[in-house]
């Protein structure tokens, strides 16, 4: 076998645990993934060494700080093939990039005439805040509906948009349920009515290669802790087009050009968006996540994922009263699942005894939750790291939660 | 039974259990026996917030002792409500108001008291002192 | 001597480095501050072990990750005495914290009606987002001026607060002079007329004990970053009375109660203002850093920072043609000076080569620069793992750099 | 000469010297020989970004060869523009366009070259090599 996952695992410190002295089984990666031992060794090693403010230095820390910054830019330019290096926006995470994206282009392009169009299947993250805007520019939000299958209802959707549509903002992969949603044919329909279309895609950088000038989005976003990076850092693609148009976000140093109490002229992108000090360290140890990422290559890595999912789902399936959710739909990295009428928080805590992570609840997703009407889901939530064995204890657990609640 | 004596009672029923499966076998069966609220408390009024289930707790005062009901959709969340019904029902709200929870460290749920922990066991706990608070007031009015 | 520098540079990696073949010297603490190993291996502990997503897990892990994160919560609100752990919300620095309160306490009070007052002295995180808002609200911003000394004028403040005024925003310390404000006297009279007072304390918390109650501001903030600990993470005290009024600032997962595509409500403090999954490696990181301050005293600190000031500042202007900006204005940690007629970038450039890292421009601070009438300055910002020596060498490089321009 | 050999000249002076700051002082003398720019195209449009000190540049064309002209109010900046105005001046807008600047590299700037760096060198070669793309442009159109 070319992917050699016990190897793989020994660069994740963290998944070597005992948990109520059984070993850890982490599957709740969907929440956040573990890091590989360069991306922690990498931020440890940049506050040993370069550890400086960025940009504005003129002396040697500085200076090396700035590449490295810059360069850890370059590198998720490259990684997800923008066109250039100022189309790539640091945030926090992915709910800053939606933030952003939802408050500037909203404030520019968004009136008492407008819609923006966003799905059922959407975080809460790409939920809020259309709706706040929406209510701030008087503008009406619609939603699209899931078909019986838990996909997405093209044909709804294809009747929904129309003139006065100004975005849409739709989930690529979805976290609660695992739904990989069809987001070219999205881009498609919404680029044939000339409207741009926003990428939630916290999940789907993880699952596949992303090249956003072939995708045709006009924005995606993602966090890199999701992404075996840090956390506190968040990436927004966005089209030069549409970055030039839209105002500031955040204001502060960095940002501007210059400032008078008169007036204030803004920087060119990307700074214009990035204010304050930005998060060094873990931007490149994002980098570094990137690299090791890289080095053992998305196809290679989706290939086994995809292998071990449809191993969990059929596992799991066997099991007499276990419900998954979407299922038939197409899906990565998550069984989102219920067992008999046990409830989710019932489940979850026996499993925890386990030693096993799974995440229960409605995963921020509570729209999709009352539209299939439970109160949310056990969630197991898989990285390449995963074994077929943790699967297998994962059904193991299921079956002593069946009979504890019998 | 005073506060004191039921937790002791509690304590000793789990010591006989040696593992975390038994423990959590016994607080489902405690789910099973909860004295359950009626239908027309399920309201947001009711209902405890910070737990990952719903909780409702109502309560109701009879002769100088506090009556605690509850429902949850999860069991072991009935479990565990009804093992504070168990010791805080039936008795007078000054009780309540100062009874040491330090028994709940003994059985072994000790995982579950910390206030960020998803099962609200501490905003229970919070909410029927609370209401213990409320009937002492009361009373105390009444006296006056 | 009580304190032992020369034991407390051995905590901090960073400071062992040869730059251009020279010892570093670093003299750029204001811009960011350097780590001390207990930081580092404290965030490289957190991803080898209880690294999780927070708050909403039943797993073992994610309660783990949770505690910490809020212990951590706690020990904010124990260092800086705030009334209530919820007071406390993380933000990602201290541009965000002043973003936040800008934008959610803007929409909510200002109005075309309503006066802002800020001062002559800001960086530019604590001046652009309130041009902005007031720009939205149709409020107007007035600017306390400062004294021939480069002091606050207080006198034009007394003048200018009035019944108008809704929010007094000042920073504690001046990053770009070291100049210390009478921050007590100006929340003095604010609260005579019931107006509140936001406190930029990206450099105070850094020099000086804080104690928001005694201080009695209404909101205080900074970024871990200056203060030893993490990149990415910042905080923001606001009393509770307020954060209770202000609408929410960013919006999606975890400030968020409950979510149909009707109507949302909004979680209680502090996680109405705290939305996304949160930096929580850097935060339990920056709790390591407020142990370790905590551990030296911040009364040892500022004593011997106040002495290597002193020192510097009698050292540098015995140079001839030397002049300290602000000369003889309550400072701390900040030596801003221009070497005769000498541009600053020429001045920084060859003290860069000396090894010794300063910062040169305008060091975010315009307003005041143009007052000045100058182009910017040099800054040596001390902590108080820079010693004597170091201040020698600086003095020796500015006499090289004299005789280079001469 | 050549821009080739205008840049080995350059990078001969500067084998001269073996430390930094001699290096330094040759900039800085560099800096007061450099050709100023007349006082009114000290203007926001001559100004080159991204630079910590501000440095004018204007360039004009006097019989198929650029003329290049600058100032800064910092001696360094001046220095260094003038180095890239002994380079590009009195040349060919094609040549410019096209010059090899590896010789930065080899002078020992090397650190100034990286484009985040902030005393805007690759800026003022952008902008240098702009007002040559301009007048190539200009050259054509007369031609045709
Ligand atoms: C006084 C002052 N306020 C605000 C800031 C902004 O802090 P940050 O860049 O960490 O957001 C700084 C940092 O330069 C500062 O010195
Ligand atoms: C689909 C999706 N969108 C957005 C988010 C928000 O990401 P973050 O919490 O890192 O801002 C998540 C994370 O849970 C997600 O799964």
């Amino acid at each position: 076998m070319s992917f050699d996952v016990l190897k793989i695992r020994k660069d994740f410190p963290a998944l070597h645990q005992q948990v109520y002295g059984k070993p850890l089984v982490y599957f709740d990666n969907a929440a956040t993934s573990q890091k590989p031992e360069a991306v922690i060794n990498q931020i440890a090693e940049y506050y040993r060494t370069i550890n400086s403010n960025v940009h504005r230095g003129v002396h040697y820390m500085s200076q090396q700080a700035t590449d490295a910054f810059e360069g850890s830019r370059k590198r998720i330019q490259e990684y997800i093939n923008a066109a250039n290096h100022h189309e790539i926006i640091i945030t926090k995470g992915a709910t800053d990039s939606i933030n952003l994206v939802a408050n500037s282009f909203g404030r520019k392009f968004l009136d008492e005439n407008a819609e923006v169009i966003i799905s059922s299947l959407e975080h809460h993250a790409n939920i809020v805040p259309w709706q706040v805007i929406c209510e701030k520019q008087k503008a009406k939000l619609r939603v699209i509906p899931v078909t019986e299958a838990g996909t997405l209802d093209l044909k709804a959707f294809e009747q929904m948009i129309n003139d006065k549509t100004k975005i849409v903002a739709v989930g690529h992969i979805s976290n609660a349920l695992g739904v990989v949603n069809p987001i070219k044919k999205i881009i498609a329909i919404a680029h044939q009515h000339n409207v741009p279309v926003m990428v939630d895609g916290a999940q789907g950088i993880v699952h596949d290669s992303i090249d956003v000038q072939a995708m045709g989005c006009d924005f995606y976003c993602f966090s890199s802790h999701k992404f075996y990076g840090p956390m506190g850092v968040g990436v927004l693609y966005g089209k030069e087009k549409w970055l030039e148009e839209m105002p500031p976000y955040q204001t502060g140093g960095e940002m501007i050009k210059s400032v008078t109490f008169e007036k204030t002229t803004y920087n060119e992108l990307p700074f214009k968006f990035e204010t304050g000090t930005p998060n060094v360290a873990d931007v490149i140890g994002f980098k570094s996540a990137i690299d090791y990422i890289d080095g053992i290559g998305m196809e290679s890595i989706k290939a086994y994922e995809d292998e071990i999912l449809d191993y969990g789902i059929k596992k799991l399936k066997a099991i007499d009263g276990v419900k998954i959710l979407a299922d038939g739909a197409p899906k990565a990295g998550v069984i989102s699942f219920l067992i008999d009428d046990i409830h989710p928080y019932d489940a979850g805590t026996i499993i925890d005894k386990f030693g096993i992570a799974v995440r229960t609840g409605n995963h921020c997703a509570q729209p999709i939750m009352d539209l299939l009407c439970i109160p949310g889901s056990i969630r197991a939530s898989l990285a390449f790291y995963n074994t077929k064995d943790e699967i297998d204890r994962l059904a193991e657990a299921i079956i002593t939660v069946k009979e504890m609640f019998a | 039974m005073s506060i004191q004596e039921t937790a002791t009672k509690i304590v000793n029923e789990f010591s006989l259990f040696d593992d975390w499966m038994d423990k959590y076998n016994h607080i489902i069966e405690m789910g099973k026996t909860l004295p359950m609220i009626d239908e027309k408390y399920k309201t947001d009024q009711y209902l405890i917030s910070g737990c990952q289930s719903r909780v409702w707790v109502s309560a109701e005062l009879a002769e100088g002792k506090v009556i605690f009901k509850a429902d949850s959709d999860a069991v072991i969340t009935k479990g565990i409500v009804n093992l504070l019904i168990r010791v805080f029902s039936n008795q007078a709200p000054e009780e309540i108001i100062d009874a040491d929870m330090s028994f709940i460290d003994e059985i072994g749920l000790k995982e579950h008291l910390s206030p960020t922990r998803s099962n609200g066991l501490v905003s229970m706990i919070k909410q029927m002192k609370l209401y213990a608070v409320v009937f002492k007031t009361k009373m105390k009015e009444q006296q006056a």
